[in-house]
């Protein structure tokens, strides 16, 4: 039965991140983005929020909600995308162990994720290279005894230097799979971070795999393997649910600034073709959240997700580079200097949407 | 809990009116090149049978919300082209029920009866409408004059509900409505309107010369509140436009699944070819449009129908629907090539067809003003 | 040394038949579409005017010019595209045998073209069937001693009723080559004309080839073949002339509407958007033009055309189609009735943009 | 006749500019890194080595027209990135070269000057600048008050010509111009303005805050004709987008080749990848572009340059050569996917430079107002 009401709990839950958002996380984006770094105050304040820890969460508790996580990345991403992701991508591999881990890989590495601080964590699905494509993996695991071995690099890692783990996505035999890797394991080399256009808190970086040793065991699901595609589904609800609230916090932006300004005797806003560009932010931002929903309710209630998730994903990206553009374009100079967020945004707006694999709801 | 699924009986309807829709698609193109033939109020094929409408209420309580699936209906029986059966959604009726004395409603209400709004020179913006209306003191009746254009459903009607302005009250000239019927003297019939596509659609323009009414059929209806029947329409407008825009996809990936093409939802877009590519995002388009239209259709049964409630969420959802059929129909076209031209096929007519819905109920730049408006805090006169 | 000059003889010849098409051929355009069917008396004035016949001129004698061509194909696009095409199609035919036919060729079928009356002839490329494209051709010639036999169908033939000829491109057993056929010829089926969606004028009908024995002598060129991409380069840059002529036409019909269109008390073109849109049109009419130009300048002094030809139809054909629905939109409901051009500019705009292979310059 | 060929000498000319352009390249990371650092007036690598427009005077007479080769000259210089050979384009200098007394120039015409209009509340709108200056009438001084910001050169000139507003005369406040050098009292100077691309654009921000100067260096320019430098000057800004944009496609297609891609323009859309399909489409915006820069210089030469006859070619130039710098490296960084965000390579930084180019110099909406107000014959207070 169609609906789309939110639960009392989902609405205190947005309501409560979002005020966080705004007082908490819009007010150090721009430095976090200037020093390419997270303080540490900020990132003890985001897990202070226990949403990480939430992914944690037994099953029978309710914890982990992939519409509710869709709510609060939104949330957080209207204050700033690159908080969002540090979220997002934790977020990922603690989900990835707790839907699709063996008894024995949730326990050793869920209790991680339940301490006092920021713990990152990484799904690695990118590869460098200007073709990659996530159905074209080329790194590779292969059966060596009862264990594999992995080959292969991987890019564009949130907090590389920083994660405890990677989740490895690497073509095997059949399908690909995924596998579990400390990275402090013999041939793991997490690179420096080159900076990047935007999310430059994140400190994007490579990771190479030479000729690493994984234990049989820490294959995702073990002997079953897991659902590669379900990752990349949530991952692609993630970005959307990112892209939507990032796309909101620019037009939030550009109201009061295009009302204010006044060119040639009468407010921007007033001008038919900012006014109509403006409104269309504002219908495209809905139907944004509202694909966003649709695949974060079909991956909760265990539906294949593969088609909403990739349309979500791609109505997003293409709908929030055109915002981000658009409200450059509204402030005109003022949004090419770094005095505003707006250059900012256009950054993020386009890095994040090309990315594939690393957030999860 | 948000939920996008549909119950049983909503799957039951759909899929009723979805095999109407084929019944639909054999007459299409006749009825597209008859269009002055008015298409049967009910076709044979189904004159026994209930249709989606009945069956959704045999099954009330059982489906998503009433205006959900009336809307998901309506988006079917729009796939499907001619209606079978003639939509019994005259406005001007609905008008006369609602703004009516129990007199006019005993005499008007049972009819069928257009509402004829736009004039030559008057389409999006009825404060430039020029059709008068002058009381003739003698007999007491009122005389109108002037010429109604695009009115739908009025080949089929009995006659119209007909705006028009009345003689100045200081330096005013207020609006007025009058039914008006067929055999009035001095109606002039001018029969189907020739239009691109759509002709299947029942419109037709009227003249009014020296058009001679009783006080009886003066009906007190407030303009602006009639105006709000448009919160309701404007996303069933967009649900049609976006119903046309799926027959036409669903014509694409036949013609390419016949050739071994797939549309495939796993890759990006570095393994996709330029036709995936492009099915692909206008697929993202429709759903982003029918998604707006059935989140205005639950808020507009949260929060009421008649009240202006979803204004807004209204003017939203057919922006979209008008830009998907838009967009939708004339990359279709592009993806099959130039055999899609051809009358062979219904996809020419759907491209024509699609046209309208960014047009009637409101043009994008109409709703697009309304959504400005609601977000910058302006009113009518600081932004138009 | 770049220049966008005309020369006096290019200017004279674009203002007469500007002149013309104003005059004979805009006040008929709508009659056409709505008949399909051109009158006798519209071939008799198209052929007047000596466009077809100056292809068929010795070369030395300056007669055939692609950049000529390619004004006056805009030129009588501007008032109807249907006509335009009528013309275009048999300057293909024309011009392929004059620029590549062998010397009996020419001096057999020339002649056709310059008697009297109104001579239709067409270049086949396009085929049924939703994937066609011009690499894969599914029409096959093939030797049978020293004679070919031609197998396939061709679409979408102008005026094939009409037709003497037809220049059949069909796949050999290296590349594709162009084959002369009488419609006379045993095996020769012109189908009925289903109608179309726009261009309606030119009857457009399939034409299929059952085992038509085509002589040796018949093959474009000769022993020496042709060069089947200058057909297509050249189709492409009339196609791309066409487009640009009816754009103009369409933004000629859209600013006086849209000046004395009052909307809310303010003229439609003094609303910004609409204004923007119609300045938009302006833009991409002129920058159609040149890149047609280009293309034609490239095949008149025998360069390889084929880049810029799919460039020019490629962003005339985009452009066109969004300049017609931007007319249509302007002019709201009166865009979508017939008592306008408006809705037939639509249809024909989508319709051109398609074609392949029947337009030369 | 048309002509779309170059000449052997333009050949030549941009052979040179290429040529440095890669030297340019590998600079470019530098001074992204290093804002606040002025790129040297001349790099060592070209010092003793003729300029492309050293060649252009040496070739004068045969190449294409002065106004196309220069222009192309800007395109590949821009395409090169950082210049070699610090610009000598100081608008102010030009002004009082043009608009100054015999004194003025003897005195100033030699130094760079650039030109201070933009303000924190006026950029495209002239008419809004608050900068003020009013005479001390026992000194004979102006003192000048404001805050001028995205002053281009100003960080390597000696100076610049400020616009300003002077005493009211019957209600109106005129613009002004004076030339206020460097070491001025009341000058504060802000440094290099923190930009998101075109770091090595060298951009300043600065205060007058009672700024003392000499009638002596009030320029009596016409502010109208002063703006007609835009109509040479845009086409060339939207050629120097195009260079940043072909950088970027360059750059694309390289990639794509090194993994067997390769663009062929021979097969219609159905037969292509969608990354081919757009890389073709962006390639005839470009061409598109470029095209309309070249038409509009040719026409420059033809009807003269500083008469304003190229006012609406030039908005039309401007327009497109925006417009395609934006789509391009928006574009190109998708096709090139999540790799190019790296500052391994300079595709991301491109992407931010070329997104400039549809604001300085005129934004493609105040271009489109003047070729609309042209094509419409609306006066700008009928459209605005």
């Amino acid at each position: 039965m169609i609906s789309f009401e939110l639960t009392e709990e989902q609405r205190v839950a947005q309501a409560t991140i979002g005020e966080f958002a705004r007082t908490e996380l819009r007010p150090v984006a721009q430095a976090i983005d200037r020093e390419a770094q997270i303080g540490t105050a900020t990132l003890a304040a985001l897990w202070s929020t226990e949403i990480i820890q939430a992914q944690a969460a037994d099953d029978t508790a309710g914890g982990r909600s992939p519409v509710m996580n869709a709510l609060l990345l939104e949330e957080l991403a209207s204050a700033d995308a690159t908080l969002a992701l540090a979220m997002a991508a934790s977020m990922a591999f603690v989900q990835a162990v707790a839907d699709q881990g063996s008894a024995a890989q949730r326990g050793a590495l869920l209790p991680l994720f339940s301490g006092g601080a920021f713990q990152a964590a990484a799904v690695l699905l990118m590869e460098p290279g200007f073709r990659f494509d996530v159905t074209r993996l080329a790194a590779r695991a292969e059966r060596a005894g009862t264990d594999y071995v992995l080959r292969g690099s991987k890019s564009l890692v949130p907090l590389a230097a920083d994660c405890s783990h990677f989740l490895v996505i690497a073509a095997g035999d059949g399908a690909p799979d995924a596998f579990i890797v400390p990275r402090e394991a013999a041939g793991v080399i997490v690179g420096e971070a080159p900076g990047t256009l935007g999310l430059r808190g994140l400190r994007l970086a490579n990771v190479s795999f030479h000729d690493v040793k994984v234990p049989a065991d820490m294959r995702l699901g073990d002997h079953n393997g897991c659902d590669v595609q379900r990752l990349i589904d949530s991952a692609r609800t993630g970005i959307a649910a990112i892209l939507t609230g990032m796309s909101r916090g620019i037009l939030d932006y550009c109201v009061p600034y295009t009302k204010e300004r006044v060119v040639h005797g009468t407010p921007l806003a007033r001008k038919q073709v900012i006014a109509f560009r403006l409104a269309d932010m504002h219908i495209e931002i809905e139907a944004m959240r509202w694909m966003t929903w649709r695949a974060a309710w079909e991956l909760e209630t265990g539906r294949k997700a593969t088609r909403s998730a990739q349309l979500a994903y791609t109505y997003a990206a293409e709908q929030a580079v055109s915002i981000a553009d658009e409200a450059v374009q509204a402030f005109g100079g003022h949004g090419f200097v770094r005095a505003h967020p707006i250059e900012m945004w256009y950054r993020n707006a386009r890095s994040l949407s090309l990315l594939e694999g690393i957030a999860g709801v | 809990m948000v939920d996008f699924s549909l119950t049983e009986a909503d799957e039951k309807i759909l899929e009723l009116a979805r095999q109407e829709g084929q019944i639909g698609h054999r007459h299409a193109r006749y009825y597209d090149k008859h269009e002055d033939e008015l298409a049967p109020a009910i076709f044979p094929e189904v004159k026994d049978k209930p249709s989606p409408h009945d069956l959704m209420k045999e099954l009330a309580g059982q489906t998503s919300a009433p205006a959900i699936i009336e809307v998901l209906v309506h988006l079917e029986e729009s796939y499907g082209d001619v209606r079978l059966r003639r939509a019994r959604t005259g406005l001007g009726r609905m008008i006369v029920n609602y703004a009516g004395t129990p007199e006019q409603v005993a005499r008007f209400g049972h009819k069928e009866l257009s509402i004829a709004l736009t004039e030559p020179g008057a389409g999006s913006d009825p404060s430039a409408i020029r059709a008068s209306a002058v009381r003739d003191e003698k007999t007491g009746e009122w005389v109108l004059n002037g010429e109604k254009i695009y009115c739908s459903g009025f080949g089929g009607a009995a006659g119209a509900l007909v705006l028009v302005r009345g003689p100045a009250r200081d330096g005013i000239r207020p609006f007025m409505a009058f039914v008006v019927e067929k055999g009035a003297p001095g109606l002039k019939l001018l029969g189907q309107v020739k239009k691109m596509g759509i002709r299947s659609w029942d419109t037709e323009d009227f003249v009014l010369q020296d058009c001679r009414v009783p006080e009886f059929n003066r009906i007190d209806a407030d303009f602006k509140k009639t105006m709000i029947v448009f919160n309701g329409t404007r996303p069933m407008v967009a649900a049609m436009g976006l119903g046309v825009a799926r027959a036409l996809l669903d014509f694409t990936r036949a013609r390419l699944a016949e050739d071994g093409g797939v549309l495939r939802y796993e890759p990006g877009t570095p393994a996709r070819s330029a036709i995936e590519d492009r099915l692909l995002r206008l697929e993202a388009l429709y759903d982003a449009a029918l998604l707006s239209v059935l989140r205005c259709k639950w808020l507009e049964e949260r929060d009421g129908r008649t009240n202006g409630a979803t204004k807004v969420e209204a003017s939203m959802a057919k922006t979209l629907g008008g830009k998907a059929a838009r967009r939708i129909s004339q990359a279709c076209l592009e993806i099959l090539g130039p055999q899609a031209l051809s009358e062979e096929f219904l996809a020419e007519k759907w491209f024509r067809d699609a046209r309208i819905f960014d047009i009637f109920e409101g043009a994008g730049e109409i709703n697009r003003l309304i959504v400005a408006r609601w977000l910058l805090g302006y009113s009518a006169k600081e932004l138009n």
